[in-house]
């Protein structure tokens, strides 16, 4: 229902400002980069310590000294620097990376954000999340609006062991954009297709309709 | 005085079972590989691993993991390792999970003479219990401690027989503070240049960091997810 | 987005009375030149300097207490400036002392995000009275905070118009940390060079702490103590 | 009476070791790089950014981009390396600097120093000089045994405001090099021609005679 993963990214991808150093997430939020109007210039950082990252490179291009915090093999743009991962958390907490895209389990109406931790399962570890979250002044969440069971993934209060607290400012989910106000959720824009009932339905916390309420643009 | 060595075995000559040793790399970018064979070929047994991922099953780490010579692991990110996986769920294997940054800058202020510094990361989250809080300009910081360590494990490109350093790409990552951090710092290298080739204008670490040096062999660089266009 | 001003005195545009700068430079070394005059030409008052020295009674900052234009220096050295000392001893200039590596740390600090972290430097002086005391390891710490600063004027050798820049021999100094703790950051360089020119391994200054850049002219470079063999 | 301060530098020279990182303060201790054997190797670390420094540079080869903590045109030995302030002093407080060798106004017999300030006069700041004494690890003064009004600078408490507690080990002055061990200066060697009770006569603080007391070698 609503959109897939691509058409998320897409949406994001209008939230992204000429000049704005950005950092995105593993998943959904990686799929952006793809997507980043043409006639704007968005610097991409890697946390694990470059900035101006690229494409995925030919397979003749492929440089193991040359991966991304995914791990993934990519290429530099012209412009591009490398630096060390105290660097990397520096200008992270220092918020001069403009905008954070970030996948998560869970978010609050307070803008808590849970994407580390579920008990009983393996834990792998928080990575940079939680740096990011902490210190980034814009963060979007790219997620599914329900889990894999249909259990709301915007909820009053966060269930799983917390990332971050009073970070999430805007969500963007296969259903709708929500921005959290005021320890609310304010329901921006559907997706097309969606009704507002369906969206209203999926969302555990307080859901605000806003009054210029509007369907999505993915054009 | 001579920090050069004939290879990684020559290098971790003294190190005793039970050290805490500092990992450089990403993932399997600009790991230490051939002071981890050497380690496996030591049985060097009980290490605390300060390093940011734990490596895979075959690689990396992860030779340490099979061979169960490690008895914590500190680290941000820990997935992609059955073994380690199992060794975790069986009790064997103890872990500290730390943010990122706040793991790279441990290692940084432990290189720089800065005992703890505080940090908004983590407050609030599992992460802050057992720490300090202190509010600057209304908001919640956690303090954190430089971290400990016997050694530190560096892999950098090239390098010269006094110690200096460059890296090459993303596989500087945690290196340089590493280097800066090790009671003892041992450092591989693809290259060693003659001294007075490298550019002092462009060293990343300066040779006062570095205790031993040698050129690494056979490097492998596994990729763990060779990702194309 | 355009980061790229004419000179000087377009980069500055904006600058108010009574802000905060930071000032790149050790002595007379790596300073920004352009920067000290537009703010001369511009008569900006009641400012704050941070700055490793005051510059000497012709050059540098020295400029700009001549012109009565500083309120308050935040300094670790302030020797060799006979009008310094006269606006000093007559109450008309503010001064704050402080260690060199903390100072260096305070503005590292502020540009990693780091509100404030510990420092043996200065337990049992003056500069420890007011500051909270830790103990780490057996010994005592200050609490240092990271500066907060509304400029940050930085000289860099080569940059490009996204604002990478590298530093040239002890011209780097406070530069780099500078650089990143600017709540604005302008730079001037001595040559700016096209993007892409620059080597990504090599880049002291990463873009992104760089709010706007220009290419500086006729710099002088004086030299405060010509010392020969 | 007793050494010149190039005898004073001369001396301290023979505490360097084979692959010393050394830091040399203002004045005296600057003069040291002078007489280092030819047999070892020293790296010379100049607090504003370099390890590796040379000799002053020739008239046709001075660089107004390369200076050392004094502010004097220097050059760079082969193997050296640059980097900025905060570098510098973290590898300082780090106590990678095996030996920092400083002036001095006072020491006292618990290894206080005092040499930034004097009430009453301009002050001209600091510098390095506190973040040095609180870190290194070995710290030599070099300084005249007394002062212009012939008091002695070794003295049971310092007088002046101090630049940090407990910190020195070792001063060598014009008279003797004089120890300092369980909050006591113990006489360790004499300046040729100069008697221990001249010594004694001339500090303040308690002094102990070393029982291997003995005169200073200068060849």
């Amino acid at each position: 229902m609503g959109l897939n993963k691509f058409q998320i990214a897409k949406r994001i991808s209008k939230e992204l400002k000429d000049g704005d150093y950005v950092n995105l997430g593993i998943g959904i939020p990686t799929l952006i980069a793809n997507y980043i109007r043409k006639d704007i210039s968005v610097i991409l950082q890697s946390e694990n310590g470059l900035l101006g990252m690229g494409p995925f490179p030919n397979k003749n291009k492929i440089d193991p000294d040359m991966i991304n915090a995914g791990k993934e093999t990519i290429t530099t743009l012209s412009g591009s620097a490398l630096f060390s991962s105290a660097e990397s958390f520096g200008m992270i907490r220092r918020g001069r990376v403009n905008l954070t895209v970030l996948g998560a389990m869970e978010v609050s109406q307070a803008g808590d954000i849970a994407n580390w931790k579920i008990p009983g399962k393996m834990v792998k570890g928080m990575g940079g999340a939680m740096d990011l979250v902490a210190s980034a002044k814009n963060i979007i969440v790219a997620m599914m609006h329900t889990n894999k069971k249909g259990h709301s993934k915007l909820l009053k209060k966060c269930t799983l062991p917390i990332t971050g607290l009073n970070c999430i400012k805007k969500v963007v989910t296969n259903l709708a954009v929500i921005d959290i106000e005021n320890n609310m959720f304010v329901l921006k824009e559907h997706a097309p297709g969606v009704s507002i009932e369906e969206i209203v339905e999926a969302t555990e916390g307080e859901l605000k309709i806003s009054e210029s309420v509007c369907e999505m643009d993915l054009s | 005085m001579n920090k050069l060595y004939k290879n990684g075995l020559d290098a971790i000559f003294d190190i005793k079972d039970h050290s805490t040793i500092m990992l450089g790399g990403f993932g399997l970018c600009g790991i230490p590989e051939n002071l981890i064979s050497a380690l496996v070929t030591k049985k060097t047994k009980g290490l605390t691993c300060i390093s940011n991922n734990a490596g895979v099953d075959d690689f990396g780490i992860g030779l340490l993991l099979k061979t169960r010579q490690v008895k914590k692991m500190i680290s941000s990110y820990v997935g992609e390792n059955a073994e380690f996986e199992k060794q975790l769920l069986s009790g064997e294997l103890e872990v500290e999970l730390i943010p990122q940054g706040t793991l790279a800058e441990r290692c940084r202020a432990a290189g720089a003479g800065i005992p703890g510094f505080y940090t908004p990361a983590g407050v609030g989250t599992e992460v802050a219990e057992g720490k300090e809080v202190k509010v600057f300009n209304g908001k919640k910081h956690l303090l954190e401690l430089a971290f400990e360590s016997d050694f530190a494990f560096v892999k950098a490109w090239k390098g010269d027989a006094l110690g200096n350093l460059i890296y090459r790409g993303t596989a500087r990552n945690f290196n340089p503070m590493m280097a800066a951090a090790g009671k003892i710092t041992i450092v591989e290298v693809e290259e060693l240049v003659p001294v007075g080739e490298l550019d002092p204008n462009i060293i990343h670490t300066p040779s006062i960091y570095v205790d031993r040096i040698f050129k690494g062999e056979n490097y492998e660089k596994r990729i763990e997810k060779i990702t194309t266009q």
